[in-house]
């Protein structure tokens, strides 16, 4: 895949505090390396994030916005992640309806035991987004033209 | 229409209710408006019920209910469903509201009559299935069932899902698909979907006439002018922002709106708002099951509740 | 090409990660053609992390494994010693530059010492 | 504006090997509120913390980031180093630098940037942060023990001993688990029974220890200091208190071929039955599934014969609920199935068993009376062969990742054991590696080779194959000689490996404690906190954790019971202040956010509103506190945006998003 040097993606990851961030730390502990262009925000549970913040990510430029949390019933709060489920579902559905590449949302469950699995899952979201290039439907394009 | 102000009188004078809640006539023919209405003589002068009349009363139940006293307000088969769902979220009294059902053959839509070339309008007069129109350059007619709202072909039936008494008779106009148009655009590629939807949001000019007649929109302060998400009303300063408007906005009624069509029959650009519900809609009763927001008053509601099965949010992507 | 470059094939070749081994030997103790090997299974991984492919090449094993994979079947680590050997195979294959035997030119070659199963197996692995 | 320092740590080389920390100073000095930067080597340290309240004193600062590890090392840290410099607690974020920047990243440049980019996201945020303070809540000065093993009645003696109240709540119709199933035990070989049985007896007379069997727990809710938790005891078809513990209906019932669980299914057992003769209580159970009179309501021997009138068929579940302040998972392992490893002739042979089925064998109350013999034939075996590792330390899918610990040393001890008993029997074990860590552990095991002669072979068994004639030939390899070895043998034994009790997935969900992929109860630290679950009053004892032998397991048992007393012991519990805030003016009243919570904690309130004037009375949402965790789920179910959660405020999210986009 060719790989426009020049783009450096900004990519948000919304981790839950209880799984996917402590994926996030083993994945760094084992040294399980993933782009840069990567940066986490901490949330207390994938329910947590509210479809306001990812549709602000986006307008504020970034290329990409993955979520991660806690296995389908594993959520520490025991029921988050089924409602982050729903949200996410709809919002991606309605984003995808309205044009928006659907490569540029993700959601992924991931464990505190899977370090690995952040790690791929991360390595694959960026390449997607490379390959998508950058984001021009959903940013600020008057700002920007 | 007589019927109807007669029982409104009556239910005034023995002091079941302190006001009514209905149409009154517009400056035109076709603008009739929501109003109270306090005395017989006010109803006698003022009170209108035709097919111009498609405003849904049951949002201004908000405030009616925080009043002294009964309102007698006057329901169309859809509009009930908006009533349903304010109680489910507690927004409304039912023991503060006596509800009439009026009857409803579908309400019109002044938008198409003048797309139809129709112009210079003085009066417009029901007959039958007819409309008789008269304009500054003379006569004409239309046949009422061309002359429907959009909500009015997909109707969901004649039934009131709420009411104290009925008057007048009810028929179900729908015609069409409902998800029809929705299927449509989900159909096209990327690059049409967002050509179609930059086309239409575009025109959007942020005067909130959606927002501000939607029943399930009803917020005390909207997010958009709150200052939780340092995202206060403001007009549009990036070609983004309208957009995140729309998303959220249906969002927020995702799994509320009762698809009463409102927001599109107000909307003085014309943009298809109702495109972004009914998305929704059928997201939701594809993904979770069939629901109608509004039907039962004491359903939960599919954003609040889950399934251990649910699909997943990738779903989005192998659906294609 | 040099040795490590050999190893790194037979690696990419066979798919194994040898490092996954933790010398258990039960490859070897399932393998039916033990006996008649000069290298035996559990050893394969040891030639192919030390890089001596040349004896890995040129040993018996390379005719003798029957390709029953019952060593693949039942290696704990997923290591695969019969993978190993079938790309030690290859390599020899590749190199000679042929990538296929005619089926005309077997009852020539044929040593009548081959077992059976040897056979149906090469031609269910190599014909194209 | 707040008044932010930042500090930023080298961690030794961790992270300015690869970040450059003073460039990260640099930059961050022209964000807003930021008054003061600096780096420093270990700033967890107490000289780095002795640099963050001086700075404090010095600037006057009142928010700190931390650029420094995952906040779930030293926030915490950091936070108790806020409050010593005479801030709020909660004004401080830790911006992870290293596990999620300089321990991934190798470009410096790289890594330098996206350290700046994660401490403005942090300095964005604490320029939102507001000073909150921790509520208190009760402590029920109560502990439930979830399951009657070892573990369990170890923990349960402990707090009880410490003076608190301790239920035990035991699914089988005793307490005592797989140590009562055991023989013997290593590395001392003392009877097993003789060392348990005590302590379950003083479990069962401690006047603070109330034991629950045949009972399973089926609701939990609540939160640390306050769990309330309902008990399901199923029906036992006997009153507990007429029963005198005679035996006489087990020897008179009819059913008397119903597989004995508690001997693996190797022997028999009646419909009427105690697990085994020191079962505690000792008081029987009706198997309904077994039984003639629930099945065909024909039979009712053992109501004839009870003289004490103790058998009630009619007896029906009933639900207990309790509160307690701990609760400690204590549930234990189970042998893996061994369906998925035919090459050992497992379910094809008798003659092939499980070492948990050699223990029963080898008891003197188990289904041969303690004599070795062939389960096929009864005959005495000859040639014995151990297997090691069968499904432990497996990455194919079909076992286990982990090894099992215990293996090696049961494995020797059953060889001396038969080698001391039977010197004629040749016991050959094949292994991959002998594991034995532990106090007089490699002794034992060098015991069995060179006193009792046992045969030990490095390599693993390819195949078992059952012969015509009964035997078993085990197709070995020898790798010290380089040679197969194909070997008759009249038995083998399977090493199998101990998976976590498969119960204890649905219990963790009930407690909302997390779970490894291999069903392992994880701990809230792997070395500091071993005994204590990442979710506040749930603690952790025995093999439920991780493979466990029994002196480990006893210690564990007493670390856990040490926790639940320190959470005992306090009158008051500081609660997370991070939970959810309504704002009453913002509220619709609309039951949404009520909806989602997990916990109950929003209830509804009509009440008289100020509204900039407008009085009215209005329903609104409330949180309760004690019982908010903080999960959030509220605040997007809210549209008004009137709900919102404290120290994750929607503006302080957004104010990272756009710190990171910008």
């Amino acid at each position: 895949m060719p790989i426009n040097k020049e783009f450096k993606p900004k990519i948000v990851a919304f981790c839950c505090n209880w799984c996917s961030y402590a994926g996030a730390d083993l994945a760094g502990s084992s040294r399980l390396a993933y782009p840069a262009d990567v940066k986490i925000i901490k949330v207390p549970c994938s329910c947590r994030v509210n479809p306001m913040f990812i549709l602000r990510a986006f307008e504020k430029g970034a290329d990409g916005v993955i979520m991660c949390g806690c296995h389908p019933g594993d959520c520490h709060y025991s029921t988050g992640n089924y409602y982050a489920r729903r949200r996410m579902t709809l919002l991606f559905s309605m984003l995808d309806y309205m044009g928006v590449e659907n490569g540029r949302t993700r959601v992924e469950w991931v464990s505190a035991a899977e370090g690995v699995k952040f790690s791929t899952t991360m390595n694959e979201f960026v390449e997607k987004i490379y390959s998508l290039g950058e984001n021009v439907r959903l940013g600020d394009l008057r700002c920007k033209k | 229409m007589q019927k109807i102000v007669e029982r409104a009188k009556e239910l005034l004078a023995d002091g079941t209710v302190n006001r009514v809640l209905g149409w009154k006539k517009g400056d035109m023919c076709f603008n009739p408006e929501p109003a109270f209405f306090e005395t017989a003589e006010d109803l006698d002068e003022n009170f209108v019920y035709g097919g111009f009349c498609g405003a849904n009363l049951s949002k201004y139940m908000i405030d009616a209910s925080k009043l002294e006293g009964k309102t007698l307000v006057l329901l169309k088969p859809c509009d009930t469903y908006s009533f349903n769902q304010l109680i489910n979220e507690h927004r409304v009294d039912r023991e503060k509201a006596y509800i009439i059902g009026v009857g409803c053959k579908g309400k019109l839509n002044i938008e198409t009559i003048k797309q139809s070339g129709v112009k210079g309008i003085l009066n417009i007069t029901e007959n039958g299935d007819m409309l008789n129109i008269e304009t500054l350059y003379g006569n004409t007619e239309m046949k009422y069932s061309d002359a429907l709202l959009e909500r009015c072909h997909v109707c969901k039936g004649k039934e009131h899902k709420i009411y104290d008494e009925l008057i007048g008779e009810s028929q179900d106009t729908s015609d069409r698909e409902r998800f029809a148009e929705v299927e449509k655009i989900e159909k096209m590629s990327p690059e049409e979907k967002f050509a179609f939807f930059q086309k239409e949001l575009s025109k959007c000019i942020r005067c909130n006439a959606c927002r501000n007649v939607c029943p399930a929109c009803s917020c005390r302060k909207c997010v958009f002018d709150s200052t939780k998400f340092d995202s206060s009303q403001k007009a549009n300063t990036d070609s983004f922002e309208e957009k995140m408007f729309h998303i959220i906005r249906a969002f927020h009624v995702a799994g509320r709106c009762t698809d009463c069509g409102e927001c599109s029959r107000v909307c003085p650009q014309g943009i298809p708002l109702h495109l972004f519900n009914r998305k929704f809609i059928k997201d939701i009763n594809e993904f979770y099951g069939e629901y109608q927001a509004g039907a039962d008053v004491d359903a939960k509601g599919p954003l609040t509740e889950y399934t251990f099965g649910d699909c997943e949010p990738s779903i989005v992507k192998e659906r294609g | 090409m040099s040795t490590v470059n050999k190893a790194e094939l037979i690696k990419e070749i066979s798919g194994v990660n040898p490092l996954k081994c933790m010398k258990c030997g039960k490859c070897s103790a399932s393998c039916p053609s033990f006996n008649e090997m000069d290298i035996k299974p559990h050893q394969f991984v040891s030639y192919v992390v030390n890089g001596d492919i040349e004896a890995l090449v040129n040993s018996a094993s390379l005719t003798k494994c029957l390709s029953c994979f019952a060593c693949i079947e039942r290696c704990p680590r997923d290591v695969k010693p019969a993978k190993l050997i079938d790309a030690a195979r290859q390599l020899v294959i590749r190199q000679k530059g042929e990538t296929m035997l005619s089926p005309n030119e077997i009852p020539e070659l044929l040593d009548p010492e081959t077992p059976q199963q040897l056979l149906v197996s090469a031609f269910r692995r190599y014909r194209r | 504006m707040q008044r932010i320092g930042v500090f930023v740590c080298h961690c030794g080389s961790n992270i300015a090997a690869t970040v450059d920390v003073k460039k990260v100073v640099e930059m961050v000095k022209t964000e807003p509120g930021v008054i003061h930067a600096e780096d420093y080597q270990y700033m967890c340290s107490e000289a780095g913390q002795a640099k963050i309240i001086e700075a404090v004193k010095e600037h006057k600062l009142n928010g700190l980031v931390v650029c420094s590890c995952s906040p779930r090392m030293h926030e915490a840290t950091f936070r108790k180093c806020a409050e010593r410099a005479g801030i709020n607690p909660y004004m401080v974020e830790i911006a992870n630098i290293r596990e999620h920047c300089s321990w991934i990243h190798k470009d410096m440049d790289e890594a330098t940037e996206k350290a700046v980019i994660l401490a403005r996201a942090a300095i964005a945020k604490v320029n939102l942060n507001a000073p909150l303070q921790a509520g208190e809540s009760g402590v029920v000065k109560r502990a439930l023990v979830i399951g009657g093993g070892i573990a369990g009645i170890q923990t349960a003696l402990d707090i009880a001993d410490a003076g608190f109240p301790v239920d035990i709540v035991e699914k089988e119709p005793s307490i005592g688990g797989r140590m009562s199933q055991l023989d013997k035990t290593f590395p001392t070989l003392d009877c097993s029974a003789c060392i348990l049985t005590p302590k379950m007896v003083e479990a069962a007379a401690h006047p603070n220890i109330t034991i629950h069997t045949y009972s399973e727990v089926e609701n939990v809710s609540g939160f640390v200091g306050n769990f309330t938790v309902e008990i399901r005891k199923k029906a036992r078809s006997i009153d507990m208190d007429k029963c005198t513990g005679c035996g006489l209906c087990q020897e008179k019932c009819p059913m008397k071929k119903t597989p004995s669980e508690f001997n693996r299914g190797l022997g028999n057992r009646s419909a009427i039955y105690t697990p085994f003769a020191q079962a505690i209580p000792n008081v029987p159970v009706i198997d309904r599934n077994a039984c003639l009179k629930f099945k065909t309501g024909k039979c009712g021997i053992c109501s004839t014969v009870c003289a004490a009138g103790a058998i009630d068929y009619t007896q029906v579940d009933t639900m207990v609920t309790e509160k307690y302040g701990a609760i400690v998972v204590a549930t234990g392992f189970d042998m893996i199935k061994l369906d998925k490893y035919d090459e050992y002739a497992y379910s094809q042979s008798k003659d092939v068993i499980t070492s948990l089925e050699l223990e029963r064998v080898m008891n003197a109350a188990g289904p041969t009376k303690g004599h070795l013999e062939r389960l096929s034939d009864g005959k005495a075996p000859k040639e014995i062969v151990f297997i090691q590792c069968v499904g432990s330390r497996c990455a194919d899918g079909r076992g286990k990742g982990y090894c099992s610990k215990i293996c090696c040393m049961y494995t020797a001890k059953h060889a001396m054991l038969i080698r001391d008993k039977y010197p004629d029997v040749n016991v050959t074990v094949f292994y991959i590696d002998v594991r034995t860590p532990g106090k007089n552990f490699d002794e034992f095991y060098r015991r069995a080779v060179e006193n009792y002669g046992v045969n030990y072979v490095k390599g693993q068994v390819g195949k078992v194959i059952p012969q015509p004639d009964g035997k078993l030939l085990v197709q070995g390899v020898d790798l010290i000689d380089n040679k197969q070895i194909l070997k008759e043998a009249d038995m083998v034994v399977l090493a199998a490996a101990i998976e976590p009790n498969p119960d204890v997935r649905k219990i963790a969900t009930m407690l909302t404690a997390s779970i490894d992929n291999d069903n392992f109860l994880t701990e809230a630290h792997a070395k500091l906190r071993p005994v204590e679950s990442p979710t506040a009053g749930i603690f952790l004892s025995g093999v439920c954790q991780g493979p466990k032998d029994i002196p480990e397991t006893v210690a564990q048992a007493g670390a856990a019971a040490v926790k639940a007393i320190g959470l005992l012991a306090k009158d008051k519990l500081m609660t997370n202040p991070c939970t959810a805030k309504s704002d009453e003016l913002l509220c619709n009243g609309c039951s949404k956010c009520a909806n989602v919570c997990p916990y109950g904690a929003i209830s509804y309130e009509v009440k008289e509103i100020n509204d900039h004037g407008i009085r009215e009375t209005r329903r609104v949402a409330q949180v309760n506190n004690a019982l908010c965790q903080g999960c959030g789920a509220c605040t997007v179910a809210c549209p008004s945006g009137a709900m919102d959660l404290q120290g994750f405020s929607n503006r302080q999210i957004i104010a990272e998003v756009d710190a990171i986009c910008r």
